[in-house]
Order: structure tokens, then C-alpha cells, then sequence
């Protein structure tokens, strides 16, 4: 094995662990702020995907120029985070804070279920991509292997921004802080004059957003087939929880650590590729059970 | 109590529904479809079913099957095996079907084969390939009314080793389960009789479904191999073939990809010239000999005003055993002097059935394995049509093809001769508008 | 001092900014009664949490009946005689007062046969009798969600007793509880105390509670002992009158 | 208690005459009281506040013991193949027990889902040995030494399994209101206090997710028989959080609750499976939502009215 090859498994790490990072942090962050895991994350993402490659099929139709296409990705990751994200907290999150978490993660399931199927309606079931994008950005050589800049380049950079536009908003917006404060303490940041509804509504939101941003990126190189959602919550779980719930650093890293992990398999043990996410997490937490960049809260008595 | 005896009630009301029996010349004949609606196989799925309206439309149009309407009832494969399991079986206990459609998955099918035993239903395999089920079964009930992955695999190593004899070496890219794994094992087992030389430089199962690909084509693009192989299909083989096209792996090297039928045209422009494709069978709407046949057209033009697509090959396969379906109970009708046949009887009728289907002859053997031919083709780029279509084409017929009865195919490829290339009943054609 | 059953000797821990404990030690003898009094924040209620393993000092240890406990874990140290009340009682809010307490019961008997209904554990009638004893035999099959602070607080401490521990942390028995039923519970848990012999520790607020109950007071200022004596020396000692008794008497 | 024993006979009752009449519905009964049985389990769990997103891990190590030894031919019987089966996911329980008794809430769940997620993997992954997603054949065993054919093998297992989920039913019934069952309890709603009782949570849930793996890995064993096949599916997020889904539809307030569930999951499936073959997820997705909203009881809530949990229940 050649030295470079190293370097090449890493930069497939790379494209990869940034896609998941999109989805894993949204759900961090929901999770952070509103206690939910929240398993429609899935579905979020794949109705983001459907509803991009969808837009931007429809502008290639239209004869439109493709970079139009970039603006339509993210439009359409804002409109079903809105629509979707904002609908499902308004109309059944909020009516269940209260209660116990398993019911709050059983409901997010119900809704997880009733996505899938709308999603297969709406959609369809043939396979449906809008590789336009990914096209338009060419490719770039390294070593003598192609990469399409869209995976090598573009998307860590929209990962990159997102992580520091996140830690950007949550210490320098009154907004973000306002978040932050209902994290640590709701009942201190309501008598400040929080409106804690409303900083749920909208962490759901742009929770749910990442995820569907994460679906309208993938959506230029990925087929989506009905099921894509399942498959790509589990390993934002796995992300989330390697990472420590709540962490938004943190989902980078472990973003990275599993994007890695994951394609150092494929070039040294094929067979593992699948287990490497599950097999990170586990060891991560039996060591850390609290998750990599978390500290342990003890209950005062 | 009132609310447990009215649960009670909906319970008995939903296990109680009717329970059809046999009789003489039935109403209607309820022929269950066990096909995928959900889950990402419902590519293949959805098609067949749409087909399958289509089709048993058509059927009741000119009056049925001896007279008899057919009435499809559909069970979804894609909620899982043991869901599946229990649904087949309510589809014939409760809806009274005595003849099922099932299944895509061979997964499916060595699930329904000793179910279909059990219940004593004729069931039609109307998709799945798996060459083990006959080979290492007997199934009284079963039978297939198209190829297995056998005869596919070897059609698809013969027109490699015509179009690119000098290849090198080989690389795989399969999904990570049974199809994939055995497709390969046989395309093995042929590879090293007839080019013991050439060298495997990987073996990749990325995982079903897997949204990226790019760790195993950045290491196809290192290894350079001569050949690469995949029998993905659906969304992972549009996924897969659309990123090594962006990275131009597909220039690199020459693409085998046996179940491209599927997704030319959803591939459109994506695909290049020079890729070998197949379509699991002799199946084809372009096919050299039966494009223009009125049926043929009539069922494309039909097809595509319905779906706003052309027909892929599970359209064929519902096709084919809707066809011998048909075919099998008016034989055994008139084996029964005019009555209505009973479900042995209809089976018993399959064996050495031959029957048209819209691109060929299928025989179904004694060991209720159907023989079909198998097409296979480079991809061209032409004017006609905005995705590629099949190029200097080889039919291999069934027989050439088909391990033969009583031979396991995995020991079949391996004592597999080169001169079979050559053979002369191999036809040719060239893409014609 | 002869009969020592416990001994923390200079214990510390900081966390977050604050010593929390800066040299705590205490001896107890058996059958030894003593308040803790002191500021908000002396550290009063950490130092009951360093005695029964809630929290681990960073130096310094606890002996109880001649055993280092410094590293045990509170239910190691529950299993060997020590119990504790809480500030905030620590109830199983959604069961009954008699549940609550068999709970216990069937804990201290290592009762856990799976066939074995805990409302009939053999032994059910000595619980209800220390129900019986606080006074809430009445409310034995209440939830203990549907009651008030003081009852909860009576409860949290009665749950303590049914293990029968040698020794006992009280963290403000009496809080919660009206001003004039204190004086009646302190002299029902100083009857039971006396009776099986338990020593008592327990941080109190109410001067006129310490001085009837406690054999010795120990006065807490930044996460150590300041003063010790009897009720009557501390009580007058001008230091103590000014900086823990102070504004508030 | 009087109550509960009159719906549990009810239901009992109900449950043992059906297939008489619709000999159809034995298999779906039989795998909803598998599926009921799983649900017990996490009803176990969910009693001490924790949910597993990873049961199916159970459910189908012991489906898979199950095909393994009887198509080794080993144990070629209904009654020894049932018992191994559990046997087998009983250990595996008290092997992963060791570790995820530790965690709590999410990290619970999200470890269990991690472990299942892994069997679920190597499940497709060793093809060789497992057929990979295709899975495996399980031939039909004999039953009490007897060969029988497939409808009487149908009924016979479906009252073996009736008879198993009662004796299943009162023993957690039992156990939830020993000691041990109302240590589980304080786990949920104190579990300071309960160390301070000189009581271990660990070991207490320890034992709690032993019995739920038992449970869990009786329904696997069982549906292995009855459907004669077993798949990776069985081990997928997907379907232990079916079990989860199951437990709440029923109502986690008495052990009738998951099997109400079962059978209810089973009568929508089946119901949409013919009515909305496309959307039948949709269909039960809707109907949690309706009963968590508007009978957070459950079934067994709405069914046993909503009676003050006390001692006795």
C-alpha cells in the first residue's frame, strides 16, 4: 500500500464525514436544547433530498442556468426544515415537553413512519437524483485520481461554515444565547424573559433544516430510493452519541472519526466498513459513557 | 367491558372475514402478487405490479383465463420476510387465491417455496433468480417462468470475454447480500475456466443502499483494473455508476453491468458508450427481433402512457408469467376435457410448457426451471433517444446457456469451455433505428 | 473520646471555584447526638455527602466502625450502618408511604425473590409500626406525590430509620416542618434514636431545636468545623452568636 | 388484581377459540404474541424508565439459535429448540447486560441500538454462515416427538405459545410487584434514594434486562418455528422500535398491555397490508399518535379504565 493511498482514503473520509456531520449536528442540537432525540431526523433528510433533486431538475427543465442550482439546494433544505421541522413542533412536540422521554422519542418514531410513506407517495419509488450540481463543479486530480470537486471541495466547506456559523449564533446572536441559556436552565431563562417556545420552535427548525440541507447536498450524488432516511439517522445517531448529545464541536469530530474510520475500512478491511460507525460509538461509549466532549452532571442532593 | 367486547368484536370481525373454497369454474380466479411497494427493490416492484394491472386488464378484455377473470391482490415483500410469510398465507386461506406471483427477492423465494408446499398453492416465481432453488430443492408447487442468475452470469461472461478477450484483470463492485455475493461466486467460478489468468484485484460489497461510493472508487481509480464488474442494480447502481462517471472511472475501465436494462433510462446522458449491459433474460423493448411486433408495441405504447416510462425487464417477467400462467391452465383445461383444472393439475401443466413471450420462447423444464434466452449489449450513444441503447448485441439461447438439469451451476461454470464464445447459435445485431 | 463509630479527618474538595470542604473533620461517638449549624454554603450538606459516598474528597478520610469508607460508594456505606435523610426529601414520589418504606425494608432483609409480593413481606408489620410511630400511619397507603412538604420530610427520614442504621445524617429534619409540630417530630425521632441506639448527626437552623436535642453542636463556616461544644457553650459563644446565628436570630 | 384476571381471561379465552373458527390467523396470532412477548420485555424496561431501541437483538439471536441448531439437526424438536433458543439470547442478555446496565435514558437506548445495529450488520455481512440478508431456512421440527404437518404444527405451537405467554404474563406480573419489580420502579423515580437503601440500580436493572432479553428471545424463537425462516430484519432499529411501539399502544400499566399491542399492531398491518398496501406505515404511525394523545394509557389503559396505580394494580 502505497503511502498516498493514506491520504486518499482520508479525503473520502473527508466528503463523507462532512455529509454526516450536517445531519448528526441538527439532531445534536435538538437534542441539546429540547431533550428530544428525534427520530423523524431521518426522514427530514430524505424529504430534503427529494424535494432538491426535485427543484433542481425542475430548473434544468426550465432551462435555467446551473448555478442556479446551489441557491435551490438551499431553499429547499430551508422550506422543508420550515414546513416540515416547524409543523411537527407546532402541532405534536409541543404538547408532549412535559412528558416522559420515551414518549417524546416514541412520537418523533410515529412521525418517522407517516414521512416515509408520504415521502413514497409524493415521490415515488423510482430512483431520483439531480446530478447537475456535482457536474457543474468538474473535478480535481490528486495523485492521479479524480475527485469531483463537489465532494472533495464543496461539501466540507458547506460543513465547515455550518459548524462555525452555529458557534458563531449560539455565543454572538442575543438569539443564540437565548438558546443557550434555555439549555442550561428553562425556568432561569423564562423569569429573564425568554420566550422558550419559541427558541424550541425555531432550534427544531434549524435542526430539521440541517438535516434536509444534508439530504439537498447529497441529493446531486446519491440516488435516493425509498429507505435513505432510516439508514442515514442511525448513523447521525451514532455520531451524536460518539460525540457526546448536545456537542456541536464535538459531532465534527466525531463526524470525522467515523468518516475516517469508515473509509481506512474499505482500503484495509472491506468487510467492516458497516460496523466501523456502531464499533466507534460502542468503544466510545463503554470508555466515555457520556460521549466524547461531554462532562458528567452530577444531581445535587 | 362494553370497550373489551367491542375489541373483541373488531378482532373476531378482522380474523373471521370470509374464506373462499375451490370450486368448479370459480367467479374469478384470485392470483396473489407478492412484489415490492416499499423499500428500495420497490424499483422493480412498482413496475411489476403496474405491469401486472396492465396486463391482467388485457387478460380480462379477451375474457380470462378459460373464461375466468383474473383478480390480482397484492402483498408488499418489502415489510419483511416474516410479514410476507404471514400475508401469503392469508392470501390464499382467506382470499382463496389459488395461484401466487411470488417473488422478486430470492430471499422471498426460498422463504415462499416450502410455504407454497405447505399450502398446496401454485406459485409462480415471477422475478427471483437465485439458480439454488431448483438445484437444491424440489418444489411440487414452484416454478419459474424466466432464467436463473446462472444462465444470466454466464451469458454476461461469454459476451465479455467476445467484446474484450484480452482483459487482464477484474475488479467487483456487488451489493453487500445474497444476489451480489452469489452472482459474483458464480462469475468466479466461470472466470477461472475460461481465463485462469486473469487476476481479481478487488472484491468490494459496499452495504445495500449505501449512499457513497467514493472509498471504492478511489481505489478502483488507483488499481486500474481492465474490468469492472457490478450486479447492483436500482438506486445503487445509479448512484454508483453516476459518481464513478463524474470521476471518470468509467473511461478507465470497462463497465459489466448485467442489470442496466433497469436504469438506462433513468441514467439518461450518465452512462457512456462501451459499457456492457444485460437485462436478466432475452427482454428488451428495443430488441433487435421483436421491437416492431405489434404486441410488443402495443404493450410499450401502452406501458409508457401509463407510467411515463419504457418498460424494464420486471415488466417482462410479470409478462412471461402472467403468459404462462394462462398458457399452463388452458393446457391442463383441456387435459381435463373443459373443466375448470385443479392446482395440481395446472402445475403438472407447466412442465414442458412452452409459451411466446414477447421477445422470445420460454420452456419450463422438468425441474420447473424456465429456459429463456438471454440478450446482452454495449451501450451507444444515438440521436433517437436522449440515454444510451443497446449496441452490437449476442442472443445466447437458454439452452446454451442454462445449467443443465440435475448439475449445480457453481460446478457447471466451473468445467464451462471457451469454445462456448464461439458457439454458432449465438445471433448477433447491431443497434438498428 | 471512647466509642468513636465515625471519624472524617481533614477532609477537602473544590469544585467549581469553591471549597466545598477545606479541612473538614468530625468524630462521632456512638449513641452521640450532634447538630451541625452554620451558614448557607459552610458546606454542611457536602460534608454529609462526603460521609456517605455521594462525593469523594479530593484528600483526607472517613472511617466508620474502624473501616476506611472514604472510597465507598454510598450503598456500600447504607449496607454498613450509615443512613441519611435528605434537605430535599428523596422519595418514590409515584408509590405509597408503606411502599416507600418495605422498599426499604425488603433492602435491609435482601429480600428479592421475585415470587415474593412486597405488600406481603413477612416482616410488613414492623413498617407499618414505624409508621406508626412517626404518626403517618393514616396516610400509609397514600401516594406520596399527593402530600404536602412535611409529611415528605417525616417519610424521607423514617425511610432512613427502617434500614436501623448505627448512625444517621439528618440534613434539616425539622425544614418544612410547621413550628409547632417541630418540637413533637424532633421529640418522636429522638425517642426512636434513643431507643436502638443510633447516633445522630443532623444540620439544623432552628437554635431552639439544637439546643433541646443535640449532646454537641459543631458550627460550619467555609467547609469546616470553626467551633465545637455543648449546646450551651456554642450557643453563647460570641463569635457564633455573630456570624451563624446572628442577623437571622 | 380481580379486574386484571377477568380481562386476562377475557383475552385468553378470546385468544384460544380464534383459531378454530379462521384456521388462517393461527400464524398471525402466533407471531403477535411473539411479537406481545418481546414487548413484555420492554415494558420490564420501561417500567424503569429506560426504552431499548435494540431488542430486536434478542428476538433474533435466539430466531437464529433457533435456525442454526435445527438445521444441524441438533435438537430437531419444538419443545428443546424453544427453550435453547431462549437460553441463548438469556446469555447473550447477560453478556451485553454487563454493560449497558450502566447507562440511562438516551445513552440506554442508544447503546442498545448501537449492539443490536452490529449484530444486524454481521448478520448480512457473514454470508457464508448467515445467507446474509436473504437469511436463513428453518426447517419444521417435530413437536412432542411428533411429526406433524403444517397446520396442525401451526396450531399446536400457537397454544404452546398462548400457554408460554401466560405463565410469561404472571410471572412479570409477580415480579413487578416483588421487591425486585418496585426496585425497578425506584430506578424511574428516585434512584439516589434507592442507593441510599443500600440497593445497587445496576444490579436491579441487571436482573430486569436479563428477564427482558428472556422474553424477547422467547418470541424470537418461537417466530423462527412458525414463520420457518429468519432474516436479518428481525435485528434492524426498525423492528425493535416496533416492539417499543407496541409496549405503548398497549399501555405499559399491566402485562395484558404489550399482547393488546401485539394483536392490535398485527390487526392495522394486516388491515392496511390489504387497504393501503403503500401506506400501511402511515396508517400505524397515525394511530400511536392518536393514542398517545388522546389515551396515553394505552389500550390496556382504555380496556382496564384508568384505575390509581397502587401495591396491588
Amino acid at each position: 500500500m502505497p503511502p498516498e493511498m493514506l491520504l486518499l482514503a482520508a479525503l473520502d473520509g473527508l466528503a463523507y464525514g462532512s455529509l454526516i456531520f450536517l445531519v448528526a449536528v441538527g439532531l445534536s442540537l435538538i437534542f441539546g436544547v429540547l431533550g428530544i432525540v428525534n427520530v423523524a431526523h431521518g426522514s427530514f433528510y430524505a424529504i430534503g433530498a427529494y424535494v432538491a433533486a426535485a427543484s433542481v431538475l425542475a430548473l434544468g427543465a426550465a432551462g435555467l442556468p446551473t448555478w442556479l442550482a446551489f441557491p435551490a439546494l438551499l431553499a429547499s433544505a430551508a422550506l422543508v426544515g420550515i414546513l416540515l421541522g416547524g409543523l411537527t413542533e407546532a402541532l405534536l412536540l409541543r404538547r408532549i415537553y412535559g412528558k416522559e422521554e420515551v414518549l417524546q422519542l416514541i412520537v418523533t418514531f410515529a412521525v418517522f413512519m407517516i414521512l416515509e410513506d408520504a415521502q413514497k407517495v409524493v415521490f415515488g419509488v423510482q430512483p431520483y437524483f439531480a446530478n447537475a450540481p456535482m457536474n457543474w463543479l468538474g473535478t480535481v486530480e490528486v495523485f492521479g485520481i479524480f475527485y469531483t470537486g463537489y465532494q472533495l471541495i464543496l461539501m466540507p466547506l458547506v460543513a465547515l461554515a455550518v459548524l462555525l456559523g452555529l458557534r458563531f449564533f449560539l455565543r454572538r446572536t442575543s438569539f443564540g444565547r437565548a438558546i443557550v441559556a434555555v439549555t442550561q436552565d428553562r425556568e432561569a431563562a423564562t423569569a429573564m424573559g425568554i420566550d422558550a417556545t419559541r427558541v424550541y420552535l425555531i432550534t427544531f427548525i434549524i435542526g430539521a433544516s440541517l438535516a434536509a440541507l444534508g439530504g439537498a447536498l447529497a441529493s446531486a450524488t446519491t440516488s435516493l430510493t425509498p429507505g435513505i432516511g432510516a439508514g442515514t439517522l442511525v448513523l447521525s445517531f451514532a455520531v451524536a452519541a460518539t460525540a457526546g448529545l448536545g456537542r456541536i464541536e464535538g459531532a465534527a469530530v466525531a463526524a470525522l472519526l467515523i468518516g475516517l474510520g469508515r473509509s481506512a475500512a474499505v482500503y484495509f478491511a472491506p468487510e467492516f466498513d458497516v460496523l466501523i460507525p456502531y464499533l466507534i460509538m460502542m468503544v466510545v461509549l463503554l470508555i466515555r459513557p457520556q460521549g466524547l466532549f461531554s462532562t458528567v452532571q452530577t444531581r445535587k442532593v | 367491558m362494553k370497550t373489551m367486547k367491542l375489541a373483541t368484536a373488531a378482532l373476531a370481525g378482522a380474523l373471521l372475514a370470509g374464506s373462499a373454497l375451490a370450486q368448479d369454474k370459480p367467479k374469478e380466479l384470485v392470483v396473489g402478487i407478492a412484489t415490492f411497494l416499499s423499500g428500495p427493490a420497490s424499483v422493480f416492484g412498482v413496475p411489476g405490479r403496474n405491469a401486472a394491472d396492465l396486463l391482467i386488464e388485457e387478460i380480462n378484455a379477451k375474457g380470462g383465463v378459460l373464461g375466468v377473470p383474473l383478480k390480482p391482490v397484492y402483498v408488499d415483500e418489502g415489510a419483511g420476510t416474516n410479514q410476507l410469510l404471514s400475508e401469503y398465507r392469508r392470501v390464499v386461506q382467506e382470499q382463496g387465491a389459488q395461484v401466487m406471483l411470488g417473488a422478486i427477492s430470492s430471499g422471498s423465494c426460498n422463504a415462499l417455496a416450502p410455504v407454497a408446499e405447505d399450502l398446496k398453492v401454485v406459485n409462480v416465481m415471477w422475478d427471483c433468480g437465485t439458480q439454488t432453488i431448483f438445484e437444491d430443492g424440489k418444489w411440487k408447487y414452484s416454478v419459474r417462468t424466466q432464467a436463473h442468475a446462472g444462465a444470466e452470469m454466464m451469458a454476461t461472461l461469454l459476451y465479455l470475454m467476445k467484446v474484450k478477450p484480452d482483459f487482464k484483470s477484474v475488479a467487483v463492485v456487488n451489493q453487500d447480500y445474497a444476489w451480489g455475493r452469489e452472482s459474483w461466486a458464480l462469475l468466479q467460478a466461470g472466470l477461472k475456466a475460461l481465463k485462469p489468468d486473469v487476476k481479481v484485484v478487488a472484491e468490494l460489497f459496499p452495504k445495500f443502499g449505501a449512499p457513497d461510493f467514493s472509498t471504492e472508487i478511489t481505489r478502483l481509480s488507483a488499481l486500474r483494473p481492465d474490468v469492472v464488474i457490478s450486479t447492483s442494480w436500482g438506486g445503487d447502481l445509479d448512484t454508483f455508476v453516476q459518481q464513478a462517471a463524474a470521476r471518470g472511472l468509467l473511461k478507465q475501465s470497462t463497465f459489466v453491468l448485467p442489470l442496466a436494462e433497469s436504469s438506462l433510462e433513468r441514467l439518461g446522458n450518465v452512462l457512456p458508450e462501451g459499457v456492457i449491459v444485460g437485462s436478466r433474460g432475452d427482454h428488451y423493448w428495443l430488441h433487435p427481433k421483436h421491437k416492431n411486433t405489434p404486441d410488443m408495441q402495443a404493450f410499450v405504447k401502452k406501458y409508457k402512457d401509463k407510467t411515463g416510462v419504457y418498460p424494464i425487464y420486471p415488466t417482462f417477467h410479470m409478462q412471461q408469467a402472467l403468459t404462462g400462467l394462462q398458457k399452463a391452465y388452458e393446457k391442463a383445461g383441456a387435459a381435463a376435457g373443459g373443466k375448470w383444472p385443479s392446482r395440481e393439475q395446472v402445475i403438472a401443466a407447466f412442465e414442458g410448457l412452452e409459451f411466446k413471450s414477447l421477445t422470445g420462447t420460454i420452456t419450463i423444464r422438468q425441474d420447473h426451471q424456465g429456459l429463456e434466452d438471454q440478450l446482452l449489449g454495449t451501450t451507444r450513444r444515438v440521436p433517437d433517444y436522449p440515454f444510451a441503447v443497446y449496441d452490437k448485441m449476442a442472443l445466447y439461447p437458454g439452452k446454451l446457456v442454462t445449467t443443465p438439469i440435475g448439475e449445480k451451476s457453481l460446478d457447471w461454470f466451473a468445467k464451462v469451455k471457451p469454445d462456448l464464445v464461439t458457439d454458432k447459435s449465438i445471433e448477433t445485431f447491431d443497434y438498428a433505428k | 473520646m471512647s466509642g468513636v463509630i465515625l471519624k472524617a479527618d481533614d477532609l477537602h474538595l473544590r469544585f467549581g471555584g469553591v471549597q466545598a470542604a477545606n479541612g473538614a473533620s468530625l468524630e462521632v461517638a456512638a449513641n452521640e447526638r450532634i447538630a451541625i449549624i452554620g451558614p448557607n454554603g459552610a458546606g454542611k450538606t457536602t460534608f454529609i455527602n462526603l460521609c456517605t459516598g455521594y462525593l469523594k474528597p479530593q484528600s483526607g478520610r472517613v472511617v466508620f466502625a474502624g473501616q476506611d469508607v472514604t472510597r465507598l460508594s454510598p450503598r456500600a456505606i447504607t449496607r454498613l450502618g450509615i443512613g441519611r435523610s435528605f434537605q430535599i426529601p428523596q422519595l418514590f414520589l409515584d408509590n405509597t408511604v408503606i411502599e416507600n418504606l418495605l422498599l426499604a425494608l425488603s433492602a435491609r432483609e435482601g429480600s428479592w425473590s421475585p415470587l415474593l409480593a412486597m405488600r406481603r413481606h413477612p416482616k410488613a408489620g414492623e413498617m407499618w409500626a414505624l409508621l406508626e410511630l412517626v404518626g403517618l400511619k393514616q396516610i400509609g397507603n397514600r401516594v406520596v406525590r399527593e402530600l404536602p412538604e412535611g409529611m415528605r420530610k417525616l417519610i424521607d427520614i423514617a425511610l432512613a430509620l427502617a434500614l436501623e442504621p448505627k448512625l444517621i445524617f439528618m440534613d434539616e429534619p425539622t425544614s418544612g416542618v410547621s413550628s409547632t409540630e417541630k418540637f413533637e417530630v424532633m421529640d418522636t425521632l429522638a425517642r426512636v434514636l434513643d431507643a436502638r441506639a443510633t447516633a445522630a448527626v443532623f444540620v439544623e437552623h432552628d437554635m431552639d431545636v439544637v439546643a433541646r436535642y443535640a449532646g454537641r453542636v459543631a458550627v460550619w463556616t467555609g467547609g469546616r468545623i470553626a467551633h465545637q461544644g455543648t449546646p450551651e457553650e456554642i450557643l453563647s459563644h460570641p463569635d457564633v452568636r455573630e456570624t451563624v446565628i446572628g442577623v437571622g436570630v | 388484581m380481580a379486574r386484571q384476571l377477568v380481562f386476562g381471561l377475557a383475552l385468553t379465552a378470546a385468544l384460544a377459540v380464534f383459531p378454530l373458527f379462521s384456521p388462517w390467523s393461527t400464524v398471525i396470532l402466533t407471531v403477535a404474541l411473539c411479537e406481545g412477548l418481546a414487548a413484555l420485555g420492554i415494558m420490564v424496561l420501561l417500567r424503569a424508565g429506560q426504552v431499548s431501541f435494540g431488542h430486536g437483538l434478542f428476538f433474533s439471536f435466539s430466531a437464529y439459535a433457533v435456525a442454526f441448531l435445527a438445521a444441524a439437526r441438533f435438537g430437531h424438536e419444538a419443545l428443546v429448540l424453544i427453550p435453547l433458543g431462549m437460553a441463548a439470547s438469556g446469555l447473550l442478555a447477560a453478556l451485553v447486560g454487563l454493560f449497558v446496565v450502566r447507562y440511562r435514558a438516551i445513552f440506554f437506548g442508544m447503546l442498545n441500538l448501537a449492539i443490536s445495529m452490529v449484530f444486524f450488520s454481521l448478520l448480512e455481512k457473514l454470508f457464508p454462515i448467515t445467507g446474509g440478508a436473504d437469511g436463513k431456512r428453518v426447517p419444521r421440527p417435530t413437536f412432542a416427538g411428533i411429526e406433524f404437518g403444517r397446520e396442525q404444527f401451526e396450531l399446536a405451537t400457537f397454544y404452546l405459545t398462548l400457554l408460554l405467554c401466560i405463565v410469561a404474563a404472571l410471572f412479570v406480573a409477580r415480579y413487578l410487584l416483588s421487591p425486585g419489580g418496585k426496585a425497578l420502579e425506584a430506578i424511574k423515580s428516585n434512584e439516589t434514594r434507592l442507593e441510599y437503601l443500600g440497593v445497587s440500580p445496576r444490579k436491579v436493572l441487571y436482573g430486569a434486562y436479563l428477564l427482558s432479553g428472556l422474553l424477547a428471545g422467547l418470541g424470537g424463537a418461537i417466530i423462527a418455528l412458525v414463520s420457518g425462516h429468519v432474516t436479518p430484519e428481525l435485528a434492524y432499529w426498525v423492528r425493535s422500535g416496533e416492539f417499543v411501539f407496541i409496549a405503548i399502544l398497549g399501555g405499559i400499566g399491566g402485562v395484558a398491555g404489550p399482547f393488546l399491542g401485539a394483536l392490535m399492531f398485527q390487526i392495522i398491518r394486516g388491515y392496511a397490508a390489504v387497504h393501503a398496501p403503500e401506506t400501511w406505515h402511515a396508517v400505524l404511525g397515525i394511530m400511536l399518535l392518536v393514542i398517545i394523545f388522546f389515551a396515553p394509557a394505552g389500550l390496556y389503559g382504555i380496556v382496564a379504565g384508568r384505575k390509581r396505580e397502587e401495591g396491588g394494580r
